[in-house]
C-alpha cells in the first residue's frame, strides 16, 4: 500500500467534487463560482497540509508513486527516440531501456531503468530491476556513446539488481562491477537523472557521472528502506524507521555534495504535473551538457575522478584506539 | 606512507581476550576443534577441510614474505548520517575496535609476496561484517593510487557483507570511488588481482571484488551479490546446491580459479611473477 | 573507384527472363500473388506481410537514394581449388552469372542514403546462397578499405548461407580478412551498421555480420550461425518456437532492432545523421 | 569408425609379436635376433605401405585419432601451466582451456581447443565443440595477453563449433565474430598451432595469429567433410570425397600460404612418437615468437593485417560477363 495514495484520497474526492461543481456552473443557471473557490483553496490547504513537508517515509512513497512519470517518459520527450536491444550475449533486458535520441538538436545516448505502469506492465519490467543482461546492456550502450563522442544521459529508477537465482547465476556482482568500470573511464560527457527510486548497486551502475540531477521527491539510496531494515535488524518492518536514518532525500544529499541538482517538483509529487517535471529535468540535462562539452576528454574524466573521488567523511586519528 | 613498526610484532602486541574459549566447533563437520592447532594450521579443520574465517591480520601474515608497511593506519570514521539506531554508530565501532584489534574493516599497505613488491589490502569480516564505509572506501582507494604512483601490482582480499548501511549513500558511493581507482590503475596496465573469500557480497563483490584481472576465490567462499536471505525472500524457491559457493562460481564462468589457503600464497606469487617480470628478451 | 553508370538505368538492361512466371505463392501464407504488385510492395506479401527474399540490384534501389557507384564490378573468382564435383564450379558460376545478372554474390559501392554519404554492401542469396568465397571478401574489404580512407559510414546487408565450399578454407580465411578490415575500420571511431535478412547464417553471420556498432535485424528473416538441418542432425530434439527468427534474436539479446522492409531505408537514414553528423555546438 | 585405428590392426599385431620375441629373446637361450630383424623390417614396411603416403581422408582420421595428442598434452608440456577459467558470464566452458604458462623462460597466456580422452570425458569436452562462453573465455585471456604484452599461443582440435540450441541462443555468431575481431586487432605476437581438427569458424576464432604452424597429418578446413558433403550435396555419408576437394591438408594450406610452416610427423601419425611432436611444435612456436617478439606492436598489427589481406583467389574481369 503505497502511503501517498492513502493521503491523496480525500484530495482527490474534494478534486472530483471541484470538478462536478464546475460542470454544474457550465450547464445550470445558478452560480456556483464562490462554492468553487472555498473548495478550491480548501483543496489548496489540504495539499500543503498533507504534502508540505513530507516525512523520509512519504518520500519513499512519493518516488514510488503509481501515477510518477517513468523513465521512457522522459525519454518520450526526447526527439527521435530509437530504442536499441540486447546485450548480444544473453537476453534483452525490459528493466533497461537503451537508445540515440536528440535532446533539442544534440544527439545522446540514453539508458533508463523502468518499471512499469500496471501489474502485466511491472511483470513484463521485472519492477524496473535488472537482471545482469540489462547491465551488459548498458555497457554496450555507453561504449557506443564513447565511440561515437556522443554523450550520456541516464534515468534511474530501480529499487534495486534483482536478486535471484539466474542473476547470481550469470554474474549480478561483475555486470554492476564492470557497468562501474565503464562509467568510470567513459571518455564522453554522462548525465545522471534520478527520477524515482535509486536503490544500491542496481542505481549506480547507470549512476556515475558528471552531473547529478535528482528530482525533489526521488530517493538515493545504499539500499531500499526494507533491504536496510531487513540488514540492520533482521526486520523489514522497520523500513519506516531505516527510511529516515538512511539520509535517502535530495535535500540531504544535495548537502553531502553527492546531488549536484535537485529539480523541483510541483505540490505533491511529479505526478500532479508529469509535463513540468520532464521539461524542468531535461532542460537541466541541456544545460549541463552545454557545459560539459566545453571540457576535453581527459578534462572531463579527471573532473570525474575528482568528484567521486572526495566523497567519503573519515578523519585521522592521532593515536591508534584499537586494543591491539 | 606511514612508517609502520613490524606487523607481526604489533600483532603480538594484541592482547588475547580473556573470555576466549580454547576449543572452536567446525560450523561445516561439527568436530572440535583445539583453537592453537586450528590456528597453526590456518584455520583450516583437520577434519573436513572447511575454511573458517580468517582475521585480516593473520591472512597479512599468510600471505605477505614478512614485511608489511601499512597505509593510513590511522584513519577512522567520520560517521557522516551521525547514525544511532540501538545504539549510535560511534560506540558499535568502538566496540569493533575493541574485539577485532583493528580501526576499521580493511588494513593496506606494501609488502612483498614470494619475492614481487605488491600493494595488498585485507578485509576483515569480524568488523562490520566487513562492511565498506568511508574508511574502507578511502583506504583502498590510497592504496590503488599509490600502486598507480609506485607501478606495483595490487591484491585485495576481500570480505564484506557490502556496503555499511550506517554511513548510507555515501557508503554506497565508496563503489564509485574504489572503481574510479582502479579503472585508472587498470588503463597503466597495471595488474589488480582478487581474493574472495568467505563471504563476499553486495557493494564489495560489486565492486572491485569483480573488477580483478584474475578473481581467486578461496575454497568453499559464498560470493554473491544479494545474501541468501534477501533472494530466498524475494524468489521464495529453493536455491540450487551449492549456490553462491566458489565452486558454483566457477562452473558458471565468474571467477577463475578456487584456490585451497594453503595454496594461496603460492598462487599468487606465481601469478604476480608472470604479470610483472620483465619478458626475458628473446 | 570505378566510375560505373547509373545503377537503376543498368539494372533496366537486365533480361527479363523466358520462364519467369507471372505469379508467385507466399511461402507462408500460400497466397498467390501478381509478381508485378509483389515488386512494387518491395516483395512483401499483401496478405500476411512475408517479406520475400530480394535480389542485391532491388535491395540497392530501395536503399540508394538514387546514385550508386559501383567498386571493384569486375571482380570474379579465381576457382583457387578448381573444385568440381556433379559440374566444374566455373560453370556453376556462368549459371549463378547468368541467372542473377551478377557477376558475384555481392555488390559494394558508395552512395547516399537519406542524404547521408555511405559505403553500402548488398549480398544476393540468389546468387551461390549468397555464399563467402573470394570475391565476396575482397569486394566487403575493398568497401571498408575505401570508406576508412574517406570517413564513411558502412552499411552491409547481408544475405547468405555461410563460406563457400568450392572455396574450401580460402572460403573461410575470408572471415578472417573481413573481420580485420571492420576492426581498424572501427579503431578510426567510423560506424558500421549491419542488416541482417533472410537467411544469414555461418561464416557471414559469424564474421562482419555480428560486427556491426548496430545490428538490424530485418522483420522474418533466419538468422543463426549453425543451420537448422546441422542442428537437428546433432541434437535430435525440437527446436523452440521462432527458433533463429530475426525476432528470436532480438528476445535473446543478439540484435538492436527488427525493421520491415518497408521502414529500413527510414531507420538506416536517421542511424546515420545520428552517428555521423556533427554534434550542434553547445 | 577411425580408418586409421583399422589400418593400424595388422601392425599392432606384428609390433605385439616382436615385443613377445623380444622378451623371449632376453630369457631364453636360444637367439631370435634375426627373426626380430626380420618382422622389424616387415613392420617397418607395412607402415610405410600403410601411412608412407595418407590420402586426405586417411588424413581426417589421423587427425581424429584417439590416441592423437591432445592440445592440453602441449599445454602441461610448458613450464608451470594455471588454468583460468569463465568468461564472467554464463559458464565455464570445459571445450576451451585457458590459461597462462612458460616456454622456456617466455611468459606466455595459452588457449586450447580441448577434446576428451574418452567417451565420459568427451561429454564432458562436449568433443572439443565450443559454445559461445567458451569464446568468450577465451576473449578475456587474448585480452589479458595484450593488457599484460605477453605472446599468446593457441592450440585448434575441433570439429567446429557446437551447433546446439543454446549456442544459437547464447550468440554463437556474435561470439565468434567478437573474437575474430579481437585477434584480429590484438596487440601482442599470437601464434596459432593447428595440431588436429582446424574446423570452420570454430578454429578460426582462435586461428587469426602471426604465425600459423600445422601439423603434417592435422587438417584445416572451411567445414568438417561430413558437413561440407551435407551442404554440398545433402549427404554427409560422401565426406570421404569431401575431404578429396577441400584442400584440407597440411601440404595444399602452405602451398595456397595460409599455413606459414608444417611439423613433421612420425610415420604412422603423431602418436606414434607424442613426446617427440609436442617437443617439435613447442621448439618452432619459441623461435617463431623470437622473431615476432622483435617487432613494434603497431608493426605486428600491419603484418598480421596484410598477412590475412592478401588471402583471396581472384581475378578482374575485363567486361560484365553476367546477363544483367
Ligand atoms: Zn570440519
Ligand atoms: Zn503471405
Amino acid at each position: 500500500m503505497n502511503v501517498i495514495v492513502e493521503l491523496e484520497k480525500p484530495l482527490v474526492e474534494l478534486e472530483t467534487k471541484i470538478a462536478g461543481l464546475k460542470k454544474l456552473n457550465e450547464t445550470q443557471r445558478v452560480d456556483f463560482s464562490a462554492e468553487i473557490a472555498a473548495l478550491e483553496e480548501k483543496a489548496r490547504q489540504l495539499k500543503l497540509e498533507i504534502f508540505g513537508n513530507p516525512t523520509p517515509w512519504q518520500r519513499v512513497h512519493l518516488a514510488r508513486h503509481p501515477k510518477r512519470p517513468l523513465a521512457m517518459d522522459y525519454i518520450s520527450a526526447l526527439d527521435g527516440f530509437t530504442e536499441l536491444h540486447g546485450d548480444r550475449g544473453f537476453r534483452d533486458d525490459p528493466a533497461v531501456v537503451a537508445g540515440y535520441a536528440y535532446l533539442d538538436d544534440l544527439p545522446i545516448f540514453v539508458i533508463g531503468e523502468q518499471k512499469g505502469r500496471d501489474t502485466k506492465d511491472n511483470l513484463y519490467r521485472n519492477f524496473g530491476m535488472p537482471h545482469p543482461e540489462g547491465y551488459r546492456k548498458a555497457q554496450r550502450i555507453m561504449r557506443l556513446a564513447e565511440k561515437f563522442r556522443r554523450p550520456l544521459v541516464t534515468f534511474i529508477d530501480t529499487p534495486g539488481a534483482y536478486p535471484g537465482i539466474g542473476a547470481e547465476e550469470r554474474g549480478q556482482s561483475e555486470a554492476i562491477a564492470a557497468s562501474l568500470k565503464v562509467l568510470a573511464g567513459l571518455r564522453t560527457p554522462v548525465i545522471v537523472n534520478i527520477t524515482g527510486e535509486g536503490g544500491s548497486g542496481g542505481a549506480l551502475a547507470i549512476g556515475i557521472g558528471d552531473h547529478i540531477i535528482m528530482l525533489q521527491h526521488s530517493i538515493y539510496s545504499v539500499a531500499s528502506p526494507e533491504a536496510a531494515a531487513s540488514i540492520l535488524w533482521r526486520d523489514a518492518s522497520r523500513a519506516e524507521e531505516a527510511a529516515q536514518r538512511l539520509r535517502l532525500t535530495s535535500d540531504e544529499l544535495f548537502e553531502f555534495g553527492i546531488v549536484d541538482e535537485v529539480i523541483p517538483e510541483p505540490l505533491g509529487g511529479a505526478h500532479q504535473d508529469p509535463q513540468r517535471v520532464i521539461h524542468d529535468t531535461l532542460a537541466a540535462d541541456k544545460q549541463a551538457l552545454r557545459k560539459l562539452l566545453r571540457l576535453s576528454q581527459e578534462a572531463l574524466v579527471d573532473r570525474r575522478y575528482e568528484k567521486f573521488r572526495r566523497i567519503g567523511a573519515h578523519v585521522e586519528l592521532v593515536h591508534d584506539t584499537a586494543a591491539r | 606512507m606511514a612508517p609502520t613498526p613490524n606487523w607481526l610484532r604489533r600483532r603480538g602486541a594484541k592482547p588475547e581476550p580473556q573470555n576466549d574459549a580454547l576449543w572452536e566447533m567446525c560450523p561445516s563437520c561439527g568436530e572440535r576443534l583445539y583453537k592453537k592447532d586450528l590456528a597453526e594450521r590456518l584455520w583450516i579443520c583437520s577434519r573436513c577441510g572447511h575454511h573458517f574465517r580468517l582475521h585480516a591480520l593473520d591472512r597479512i601474515a599468510l600471505l605477505a614474505d614478512g614485511d608489511f608497511h601499512e597505509l593510513a593506519p590511522l584513519l577512522a570514521t567520520g560517521d557522516p548520517l551521525t547514525w544511532s539506531d540501538r545504539m549510535p554508530y560511534a560506540n558499535k565501532i568502538a566496540g569493533d575496535r575493541q574485539k577485532s584489534g583493528l580501526l576499521e574493516a580493511v588494513v593496506v599497505g606494501l609488502c612483498t609476496i614470494e619475492g614481487v613488491r605488491t600493494g595488498l589490502g585485507v578485509m576483515d569480516f569480524f568488523f562490520r561484517g566487513g562492511t565498506m564505509g568511508s574508511v574502507v572506501g578511502e583506504k583502498v582507494t590510497l592504496l590503488i593510487e599509490e600502486c598507480a604512483r609506485q607501478r606495483l601490482p595490487v591484491v585485495l582480499v576481500t570480505a564484506s557483507g557490502g556496503a555499511r548501511m550506517e554511513e548510507g549513500v555515501i557508503a554506497l558511493m565508496q563503489l564509485a570511488k574504489t572503481t574510479a581507482a582502479a579503472e585508472r590503475f587498470s588503463a597503466l596496465g597495471l595488474p589488480l588481482i582478487t581474493v574472495l573469500t568467505d563471504p563476499t557480497t553486495g557493494g564489495v563483490s560489486a565492486s572491485f571484488g569483480f573488477q580483478g584481472d584474475v578473481i581467486i576465490a578461496e575454497t568453499g567462499a559464498a560470493i554473491g551479490f544479494a545474501g541468501r536471505r534477501v533472494i530466498d525472500q524475494t524468489i521464495r524457491q529453493k536455491l540450487p546446491e551449492g549456490f553462491q559457493s566458489a565452486e558454483f562460481l566457477l562452473e558458471h564462468g565468474q571467477v577463475d580459479m578456487v584456490v585451497r589457503r594453503t595454496e594461496l600464497k603460492g598462487a599468487l606469487g606465481r601469478l604476480l611473477h608472470f604479470l610483472t617480470d620483465k619478458a626475458v628478451p628473446a
